[in-house]
């Protein structure tokens, strides 16, 4: 009973932020808005037994939010983000599209014959998932890590504007590099 | 982006080409006249981008209608108590709360008249203490680096590290403790050489880098004074 | 071994507010002895007296203030700060035993981020925005290196989970073959309560950063998170990397308290010997030397536990 | 708590998130729709490993699988921002729209 009621909480409390992201006038309430409906989310993970991986979304989601509020008040600078404010194009068929989207997947939820089962639920869920991550879908987390490397060496390729030319000089015989601010190992 | 209602009367930041390459929006920060541990009257007007300055002006508010007299060149207040103060300022910026304390206290000290063979002892703990610590060179190399032109007054070339082991060094040296107050003073120059240096700087190593130099406002008033 | 208990929930909060009073107290002593303060008796009342100053004290009010999240950000940080702990067993009993105690630990300390971000943010001043930015920027340095050690202490016991962990110490504590491991978490406890020399959030150069605009009850939400979030990262040490409540003659949740009380008590010293530790210059100590240690450290660890 | 109940729910995230997605001129704003879109397969995985097969881990695997989606589509979306920002001085689509037919 309890699990019903938190549940339908997390669910509307998910659901209400989610829509508040793009209703608030500020970035800041936009993200932390995001952020909330993230974390009622994973809330109904964590009721569904999956300890780990609703925490580790609380974790991530955080971390991830908090990195973007500063990307976003650094290209969309707002004095204290109490300005009102509305970049939208197209929003009627925007909303439209989505209204449509939730009534198709509504109605096919509801018509659909989901399959049941009645295996019983691994002791800890986590080990299973570690032993499947480890075992059968060891491919899988290859290429994840994989592509979590090379997004880190894509993203610094395309943030920076200053290579090694700049920072050792044309012949790289710098000793130290030239930077704007010195670092802390003292080369 | 329709309606452009100021958000509480503050004007939207204007942009300007930064450090990094990005277009970024500029806010104007003054420094001063009245923060904790800053030369009173001293007003810098930062243009901020991020945290960087961009551009800095000085200004000191209040030259003109001093008396000419300023504190630190009143008979009874040896050049020792003026290090002192200054070390104390430097430290408790860079935060170390402790040593500051300490410093402040025998400044008290001196400044009371606590008779030269009493101070020495603990002075020179503190200075052995403050050398001693590896992190404070590692925080402040680097850090208000000045000009190096033979105009730069000798008692505040290099970077703050530098000065602040020069005024450690002179306190532990006992020919210090008699030496009258100084007149010369590097305020006028660090004042003139102040923006240059701060350019380019974060805002936080601002407040260091004006601390690092021992502004002391009242002398430029004596200056003003003396040159009419 | 660790069984949860209910009533727990209740008793948490205020063993960990006599921490945080205490160790601000002691704080506050240390300060005044520096200072050459004659009675150092009643400068361990300081904070109590501050505390009461703050709750009378009339909020000050800032220009266009993102009033909502301000406000919010104090009780964020002291509500994360306390379920940090829920998963830290005193003794025998703990308030949540979860399978994922760890993650969820950590999890609780990230929160912090975002509460200082906030308190930083919704002041609108620019002082209190470098504070709030440098706190991020501190946090993407020691993240890391701490997420590998929390991960170092449960591969050494081959469970996340805060009781299995305690358990795998019985023979030998991780402390003493995960001595890299432990400093580093120590270390990235100070910088998580942005206490001690990591304390460049609220540091003066910035005129108190974070805190410049806090005021009344707001302040004092605000610093009793911060203090109370030190005291959750020094208990979970305990269990972590001490042994948890084993020790001779006295009783398991006297030596949890005992020992968590000398590490607040080492942090605290230790954080007020050292200068403010700017974060430009440590971020590249992060990556350069303590992920590569922790990296090493796990990697010897695993090889231990193969 | 049943299986539609909480497909509804991931329904109605996504759906949100699709209206974000569409309808928002900032690049940062869109990215948040997408967000929200992957937020509603995380409940979705959960969903389906507890109530249709949770002796097999598919449903976990899919929700690692979505935080790391999401991780890397916000850390490339910000370096394409700031690449984008730094040549042409725009953050929002419409202005960078080069590649329109």
């Amino acid at each position: 009973m309890w699990r019903e009621i938190v549940f339908w909480l997390c669910a509307a409390g998910s659901v209400i932020t989610g829509v508040a992201v793009f209703r608030v006038d500020s970035m800041a309430r936009a993200t932390f808005a995001l952020l909330a409906s993230f974390l009622f989310a994973a809330g109904t993970v964590l009721l569904v037994d999956l300890t780990y991986l609703g925490v580790l979304v609380i974790l991530m989601m955080i971390m991830e939010m908090v990195i973007m509020v500063v990307f976003m008040l650094m290209y969309m600078m707002n004095p204290a983000g109490l300005m009102p404010m509305t970049m939208v194009h197209n929003q009627k068929g925007s909303l439209a599209i989505a209204i449509g989207t939730f009534a198709v997947l509504a109605t096919g939820i509801y018509l659909i014959d989901w399959p049941t089962s009645s295996a019983p639920q691994p002791e800890d869920p986590t080990m299973a998932l570690g032993e499947a991550l480890m075992g059968p879908k060891m491919l899988m987390m290859i290429v994840l890590g994989l592509a979590l490397f090379a997004t880190i060496v894509a993203t610094v390729v395309l943030a920076t504007h200053r290579g090694r030319y700049d920072r050792y000089g044309d012949r790289l015989d710098r000793d130290r590099p030239d930077d704007p601010v010195r670092g802390g190992v003292g080369r | 982006m329709d309606g452009m209602q100021l958000a509480g009367g503050v004007p939207m930041a204007g942009r300007a080409d930064d450090r990094d390459g990005l277009t970024l929006d500029q806010l104007h920060v003054p420094l001063g006249p009245l923060l904790p541990l800053w030369p009173p009257g001293l007003v810098v007007r930062t243009k901020l981008q991020g945290d960087v300055i961009q551009q800095a002006a000085v200004e000191v508010l209040g030259i003109g209608d001093a008396r000419g007299d300023a504190f630190w060149l009143r008979p009874g207040r040896p050049l020792k108590a003026r290090w002192l103060d200054a070390s104390a300022a430097l430290l408790a910026i860079a935060g170390w709360a402790d040593a500051a304390a300490v410093a402040r206290r025998l400044r008290d000290q001196v400044l009371t008249g606590t008779p030269q063979a009493e101070i020495a002892g603990p002075i020179r703990r503190w200075g052995r203490q403050v050398r001693r610590s590896r992190t404070l060179p590692w925080l402040l190399t680097g850090v208000g680096q000045v000009p190096d032109k033979p105009s730069t007054p000798r008692a505040l070339a290099g970077d703050a590290l530098t000065r602040l082991y020069r005024w450690v060094d002179s306190l532990a040296d006992p020919k210090t403790s008699v030496a009258p107050p100084d007149v010369a003073d590097g305020t006028p120059w660090a004042v003139d050489v102040l923006p240059s240096v701060l350019e380019g700087c974060e805002l936080a190593t601002a407040r260091l880098i004006v601390a690092s130099l021992d502004l002391d406002t009242d002398m430029l008033t004596v200056c003003e004074a003396h040159h009419g | 071994m660790v069984e949860t208990t209910a009533w727990g929930v209740l008793l948490l909060p205020v063993i960990l507010g006599l921490f945080a009073v205490g160790a601000a107290a002691f704080d506050a002593t240390l300060a005044a002895r520096a200072a050459g303060v004659a009675a150092p008796r009643s400068a361990a009342l300081a904070p109590l007296r501050s505390a009461a100053g703050l709750l009378v004290q009339q909020r000050r009010r800032t220009l266009a203030a993102d009033t909502l999240l301000w406000r919010a950000a104090g009780m964020v940080l002291l509500v994360a700060a306390v379920l940090a702990s829920l998963v830290t067993p005193l003794g025998q009993w703990a308030v949540g035993d979860l399978s994922a105690g760890v993650v969820w630990f950590n999890a609780m300390e990230i929160v912090a981020w975002a509460a200082v971000w906030l308190a930083g943010w919704g002041a609108n001043s620019a002082f209190g925005l470098v504070g709030g930015y440098r706190f991020v920027a501190q946090g993407l340095a020691y993240e890391l290196p701490h997420m590998f050690v929390l991960t170092t202490a449960a591969l050494g016991a081959g469970s996340l989970r805060v009781a299995d962990i305690v358990a795998a110490q019985q023979d030998l504590w991780f402390v003493v073959w995960m001595p890299v491991a432990f400093a580093v978490y120590l270390l990235s406890v100070l910088a998580m309560a942005f206490a001690g020399p990591f304390n460049h959030a609220v540091s003066s150069d910035v005129a108190g950063g974070v805190l410049a605009e806090l005021s009344g009850v707001d302040r004092l939400v605000f610093v009793a998170g911060r203090w109370v979030l030190l005291v959750s990262g020094a208990a979970m040490a305990v269990p972590l990397f001490l042994g948890g409540g084993s020790g001779p003659l006295l009783p398991d949740w006297l030596w949890t308290l005992v020992k968590t009380a000398l590490v607040l008590a080492a942090l605290v010293w230790a954080g007020r010997r050292v200068p403010t530790i700017r974060m430009e210059r440590f971020e590249e100590i992060s990556w350069m030397v303590l992920i590569p240690a922790t990296l090493l450290q796990a990697l010897f660890v695993s090889l231990v536990v193969i | 708590m049943s299986l539609q109940e909480y497909l509804l729910l991931a329904a109605a995230l996504f759906s949100v998130g699709l209206y974000g997605a569409l309808s928002q001129q900032s690049i940062v704003m869109i990215m948040m729709g997408l967000e929200l879109m992957i937020n509603a397969v995380i409940v979705g995985g959960a969903a389906f490993w507890y109530f249709t097969a949770p002796d097999r881990p598919d449903g976990q695997v899919v929700i690692v699988l979505a935080i790391t989606a999401m991780a890397i589509e916000m850390a490339a979306g910000f370096a394409v921002t700031t690449a984008v920002f730094r040549a042409r001085d725009v953050d929002m689509t419409d202005m960078a729209a080069d590649l329109k037919g």
